[in-house]
């Protein structure tokens, strides 16, 4: 429960700024103000800490991205460089975990050693040396990979700041602020924490689904505004896409406030963590559908058609670069982030412990976002799953699928949440009974439909016409009959 | 002919095979268990999936080139997946190129002897016949000057090509083993040569020979006195190797059309790019290949040299004797 | 929105190399296209008139950067034609070996080259995985690992290496092990299915008169492969057949022409092994350079009104070498050496299949024709 | 300075974004930039309703208006036949 998270970010905060107030203004002839100049404060000071927080676990993503992307595609390179993390001979170099502070690094030392005994190479000479110099090439072993985002950014910040000369200048510079200052908006509206976030209204769930639509009208102006038939494509794609997403991701996410009982994000954690059922166990259709309306929303394969590479280049914004290119990627990625993080509030329980209640009591000591991150990146390599294995569907297919499948399934799913809401909770906690036979349902549905191979369809790949000529093994002289 | 017998679209396909197709990937990345899972194995139960080991190198041939070669008693695995450096972890590391280079770690992996690299050139036995120019379809062989050792006098007496290059005379070049001669062969490794071929002799020009002491201006400065069984007789000489690498393309044409056993390709992949094309012309220094890299070859070059020399000095001997004759005649 | 010309090229992620695409476009549907070739046009033809038979070898190579050795043996075989020269027959085994791997290493360029087209980067870096094996192999025949300059009039550059034909044997076999994961990632994903199943119909009949060869007509049901209708070297001593597709009535589409290369692939992986059975020395023996075994002698002049001709399966389709003797004005050099490029003729008629479909089909259509631009320019 | 004050400020600044936005409407020159004016008067007047505490309002204003009906005049405005970007080249 909320109460049990020490992590009291924004109580502190109050704290803080109501100490500030009283010493301030309090001590002025506006002492009636003071009040009202702590909350501004508080306000500032949790959007500044909100803002960091995401722009600094954002970087975890672009991490995840790469190296999960990597291991499937089984690259060697990028697989490999977690390798450095153990393989560490010691010896005459100075170990980083040796440059910590009052011996902080021993146990590093210690697993060091007893991986090298145990799983260590004595083979030849060279291993050795080679993993000696291989510490002197930098600092590989601390999270590899991970501070590439910073030298993209500086290389972002370097490059040069680019217009089209036949471009529509000012709705060229404008877009990329329609859409980056929309996505930032979003996180004022999501709660990392029971007490992490920046605005709480009684509406937050509708406003940050109203925010979430700006996007669009930035794409297709950045889209139209480039003068470039790629662009325009793309934006027009987008369009037509995020039209066709957007209702089902609304029509579900009502759901999942109808199932709630309320608009309210936090409500929405809260009653989950009441009620001692997560609402996938409740509304696994409503995940699904979320799941892929959510990847349509965020323009990453298998809905990615905006910005196909292959045809469009690279879609709605070919032709920007630079900063600006460097931040509507981050924007992309922050979109990204907002979903998983949408993911794991709506149906994951939030910053409800793995387990629910029955853990949390032995897990008080860990703050409750540091569930919710962790959840939110499950969700992410889930992305990033579905990327490395799917491929990109194409425009007609994806609007068919939107408009023909997903609205009619989240309408579904609308109403499979209307009835437990309604007839089956009783204003009380759920009955282990209810999440078990719906999550029972579904995976049955799963399975079923899995396994299921239609036998008529196999047997249509022999196609009726055909000029196919048996061709026998071949032989000395099978030519010249 | 043979389709696929799932290729239908339906929804066993649509996530559920390509997913786990993904994740099996994936998880065989993982170090230990990876490998050792039966779960993840090659597809539909095959065999083990990354690193099948075989030997490097079948018996007889291991046999032939001797226990020495880095290939012998190697494991090997046809997608290169593993490695007896570290072998727990059964993946292959990522070189890291150029701070490291696969033929220093690994050298029985970097394979091919007849890998078609930089060209080298053995000066002692290129007798400028030209036959790689003609040979080469871009034109980017050349000839120019080299100081090189007259190879025929450079042997000890009583060996069969002893003494018949030129001689030692006053004005002449001449040449002198540094002191560290044999270091130098056994350290000089063509396949991790990456720079300049180590020069083995001081070269310098013979000013005064008296007696048995010569008077020798080195060409780094200095002028000695050095006694004369020091010296080897050194020319300059028109060799091969002079080579545009803008426009080599490594086709290995020029190394088929030497019949000396003097132009081949290294091993060497590294330090041919430049920043002009002035930079890409490869002089004489940089193509250079010390004659121990093929010793055996050189010296039986040497021994055909010396015999066609020795053959011509005794018609040219003859000739003289019987022009002396007519004379007396 | 109104009909407009896009042009897709010659800087694009569709072109697979240096060439335009121009499409006219009705919102998102194509309904006209216009390639414009000849970006990379650096006369090779007339390159080959002023170079003696042999250096000629080393410009085949470049030809396709992706298939390199097919063209070089193409090339050579059609000199062999002209000068009339025994190839000895472990030579020939040694060449089938090397143009077969070459072969799978290009369809497996193009398999990797066509995942990205239809939106999967995964499978491109295990094509790309699997092509380093192959490349390994024709390393060590030919000391390069793109342009190898194998073969030679009369024979082949040098014989396998020592411990060769076990290394290789190893590598065919892992690769047909995971050849099976791609049809699992592939054939087995709904995308790719609606991506490819329907896609792109190339009717066979327009295929056999615009002259398309190779793959491509094979996907149509049209059973012709130069090594199988006119047998030259040994294909008709090893085991194999060739990979034609059962098309439906509408004709080939893009997963038809995706299947027959996959078929492809395991067809000349067979095809190796069972050479290396049938080599006649053993593939495991190991001859010395120059051997005669594997390089008989050539002469290097033709004499003037001698012509040489040889049609070629390369990993694209028919190649053909049309080579006319200089005599003696001309010395060693050709008076003319005239290629045909299976690209040339396919990249025309597959930019005329994408009509009427989306502007999302234009990669996966055109990809699965397998552009190589090299050889197109020329 | 009392919150009311602040209020009127805010509606003060609102109001005149939205009159702008609306005659940045009417006289652009460009389809596409009165649709750029009309999404700041739109949301200039979600913000008025916000003012006046009509928070579902405000929110329904920016999902539907901005979401979807802006979206499909949008398409109208794209899809309808005209010689596009022609102008530039001249």
């Amino acid at each position: 429960m909320a109460e049990g998270d020490w992590l009291d970010i924004r109580g502190w905060v109050e704290a803080l700024s109501f100490a500030i107030a009283d010493n301030t203004v309090g001590m002025s002839r506006f002492w009636r103000q003071k009040g009202t100049t702590a909350d501004i404060l508080t306000e500032l000071i949790m959007a500044v800490v909100v803002f960091g927080l995401i722009m600094t676990t954002m970087l975890v993503l672009l991490w995840i991205e790469r190296k999960f992307f990597a291991r499937i595609m089984d690259r060697r390179g990028a697989t490999m460089a977690m390798r450095s993390l153990w393989v560490g001979e010691g010896g005459e170099h100075v170990d980083w975990y040796g440059l910590l502070p009052f011996g902080t690094g021993a146990p590093f030392r210690w697993l060091n050693r007893w991986l090298n005994k145990v799983a260590g190479s004595d083979h030849e000479v060279e291993s050795v040396a080679r993993v000696r110099d291989r510490s002197y090439h930098g600092i590989w072993w601390m999270l590899p990979g991970f501070f590439q985002n910073i030298a993209d950014a500086v290389k972002f910040l370097t490059k040069e700041w680019m217009v089209p000369t036949k471009a529509d200048k000012f709705v060229f510079e404008v877009a990329p602020f329609i859409i980056i200052s929309s996505t930032i908006m979003l996180f004022a509206f999501i709660p990392l924490g029971p007490h992490v976030w920046s605005a709480n209204p009684d509406l937050s769930l509708l406003f940050l689904m109203a925010i979430f639509g700006i996007a669009p009208l930035g794409v297709f102006f950045a889209g139209w505004s480039s003068n470039n038939k790629y662009t325009l494509i793309g934006g027009i794609r987008s369009a037509a896409q995020l039209t066709a997403y957007e209702i089902p991701l609304l029509v579900t996410v009502l759901a999942v406030a109808v199932l709630s009982g309320s608009m309210n994000i936090i409500e929405i954690v809260e009653f989950q963590m009441d009620m001692d059922g997560w609402n996938l166990f409740l509304l696994p259709l409503g995940a699904a559908l979320f799941l892929i309306t959510m990847i349509a929303e965020v323009e990453r394969i298998p809905f990615d058609m905006p910005e196909a590479e292959a045809e469009l280049v690279e879609g709605w914004w070919t032709e920007y670069g630079g900063l600006r290119w460097g931040l509507l990627f981050m924007a992309e990625y922050l979109r990204a982030y907002a979903a998983c993080l949408l993911f794991a509030i709506f149906f994951l329980g939030g910053w409800e412990p793995f387990g629910g209640n029955l853990v949390a009591q032995y897990t008080a000591f860990i703050p409750g976002i540091a569930w919710l991150l962790i959840k939110s990146w499950l969700m992410f390599a889930v992305f990033v799953w579905v990327r490395a294995s799917l491929h990109r569907v194409r425009t007609d297919q994806i609007l068919e699928f939107g408009w023909r499948w997903l609205l009619p399934l989240s309408l579904v799913n609308l109403g499979i949440a209307v009835w437990l809401r309604l007839w089956v909770w009783q204003g009380e906690v759920w009955s282990p009974l209810v999440p078990g036979i719906i999550t029972a349902i579904a995976v049955a549905l799963f399975v079923l439909l899995a396994i299921d191979e239609d036998p008529e369809s196999l047997e249509g790949r022999e196609r009726p016409y055909s000029v196919h000529v048996k061709a026998g093994p071949a032989g000395p002289g099978t030519h010249k009959k | 002919m043979a389709y696929h017998p799932h290729a239908t679209p339906n929804f066993r396909n649509m996530i559920v095979r390509p997913m786990w197709m993904a994740l099996k990937t994936a998880l065989r990345t993982i170090p230990y268990i990876g490998s050792r899972s039966r779960f993840l194995a090659g597809h539909k139960g095959g065999e083990k999936y990354h690193a099948q080991q075989v030997e490097m190198i079948d018996e007889w041939t291991a046999e032939r080139l001797g226990p020495d070669h880095p290939s012998v008693g190697k494991i090997y695995a046809g997608d290169r997946e593993t490695s007896d450096l570290v072998p727990y972890l059964e993946r292959p590391l990522t070189v890291m190129y150029p701070y490291e280079r696969l033929e220093e770690l690994e050298p029985w992996l970097f394979v091919p002897g007849n890998y078609n690299g930089r060209i080298g050139i053995i000066w002692e036995t290129c007798t400028a016949c030209k036959l790689c120019i003609r040979a080469c379809p871009n034109g980017c062989v050349h000839m120019t000057t080299e100081k090189r050792v007259n190879v025929l006098d450079t042997t000890d007496e009583g060996d069969e090509w002893h003494g018949y290059g030129s001689e030692i005379e006053e004005g002449g070049l001449v040449a002198r083993k540094k002191e560290e001669f044999e270091q130098i062969e056994e350290d000089y490794n063509l396949v991790l040569e990456h720079n300049d071929a180590p020069q083995q002799y001081d070269f310098g020009d013979l000013i005064k020979l008296d007696g048995d002491v010569a008077t020798v201006r080195w060409e780094t400065g200095g002028v000695d006195e050095v006694p004369l069984a020091d010296l080897q007789p050194a020319e300059e000489d028109i060799v091969s190797g002079r080579i545009d690498n803008g426009r080599c393309m490594f086709c290995g044409l020029c190394m088929e059309a030497c019949p000396f056993e003097s132009f081949f390709m290294t091993n060497e992949y590294d330090g041919m790019s430049g920043y002009s094309r002035q930079d890409l012309w490869m002089d004489a220094p940089r193509t250079r290949v010390l004659p121990v890299v093929h010793q055996e070859r050189v010296d039986a070059e040497l021994v055909k040299r010396a015999k066609q020399e020795r053959g011509k000095r005794e018609k040219r001997a003859a000739k003289a004797a019987k022009a002396s004759e007519q004379a007396e005649a | 929105m109104a009909e407009m010309w896009i042009s897709m090229g010659p800087q694009h992620p569709m072109t697979h190399g240096l060439w335009t695409l121009r499409v006219k476009v009705d919102g998102e549907t194509v309904i006209d296209t216009e390639p414009d070739l000849g970006y990379i046009h650096r006369a090779v033809e007339k390159i080959a008139e002023l170079r003696d038979f042999t250096k000629f070898t080393t410009y085949c190579d470049r030809l396709c950067y992706a298939s390199a050795n097919t063209w070089s043996h193409a090339y050579i075989y059609a000199v062999e034609n002209l000068l009339e020269v025994e190839v000895p027959e472990r030579a020939e085994y040694i060449r089938l070996v090397a143009v077969e791997i070459q072969r799978i290493a290009s369809h497996l360029m193009w398999l990797g080259a066509y995942c990205p087209d239809v939106g999967n980067l995964t499978a491109f870096v295990w094509c790309l995985r699997e092509r380093e094996m192959m490349l390994d192999l024709l390393q060590e025949l030919g000391g390069s690992r793109l342009h190898y300059n194998f073969p030679r009039v009369g024979g082949v550059k040098r014989d396998l290496p020592i411990g060769f034909a076990q290394r290789c044997r190893t590598k065919i076999n892992l690769f047909l092990n995971r050849i099976q994961e791609y049809e699992a990632m592939l054939d087995e994903s709904t995308v790719f299915l609606v991506r490819t199943q329907g896609v792109g119909y190339a009717k066979p009949e327009e295929m056999v008169n615009h002259g398309v060869t190779g793959p491509n007509v094979r996907a149509g049901g049209i059973n012709y492969d130069v090594r199988w209708a006119h047998p030259y070297s040994v294909y008709d001593e090893v085991d194999w057949e060739p990979s034609v597709e059962k098309p439906s009535i509408k004709g080939a589409d893009c997963y038809d022409r995706y299947r027959v290369r996959v078929e492809e692939m395991q067809q000349s992986a067979r095809m190796v092994l069972d050479a290396l059975d049938k080599m006649p020395g053993g593939a495991d023996t190991h001859h010395q350079h120059g051997d005669e075994a594997i390089l008989a002698k050539a002469p290097l002049r033709a004499p003037e009104g001698t012509s040489g001709f040889h049609h070629f399966e390369d990993s694209r389709g028919e190649s053909m070498f049309y080579i006319v003797g200089g005599g003696e004005q001309r010395g060693k050099f050709p008076y003319r050496n005239s290629i045909r490029s299976p690209m040339f003729i396919t990249i025309p008629y597959a930019s005329k299949c994408m009509i009427g479909y989306k502007v999302a089909d234009i990669p996966a259509i055109m990809g699965s024709f397998d552009p190589c631009i090299g050889e197109t320019d020329r | 300075m009392p919150a009311s004050l602040l209020e009127e400020f805010a509606f003060a600044l609102l109001a005149l974004l939205a009159i702008a936005g609306a005659f940045g409407t009417i006289y652009a020159k460009r389809v596409a930039h009165s649709m750029l004016y009309l999404i700041f008067c739109f949301l200039a007047v979600a913000g008025v309703f916000l003012l006046t505490g009509a928070e579902l309002l405000a929110a329904i204003q920016i999902l539907v208006y901005l979401g979807s009906v802006l979206l499909v005049v949008l398409f109208g405005v794209m899809l309808t036949r005209r010689q596009i970007q022609e102008e530039d080249f001249e």
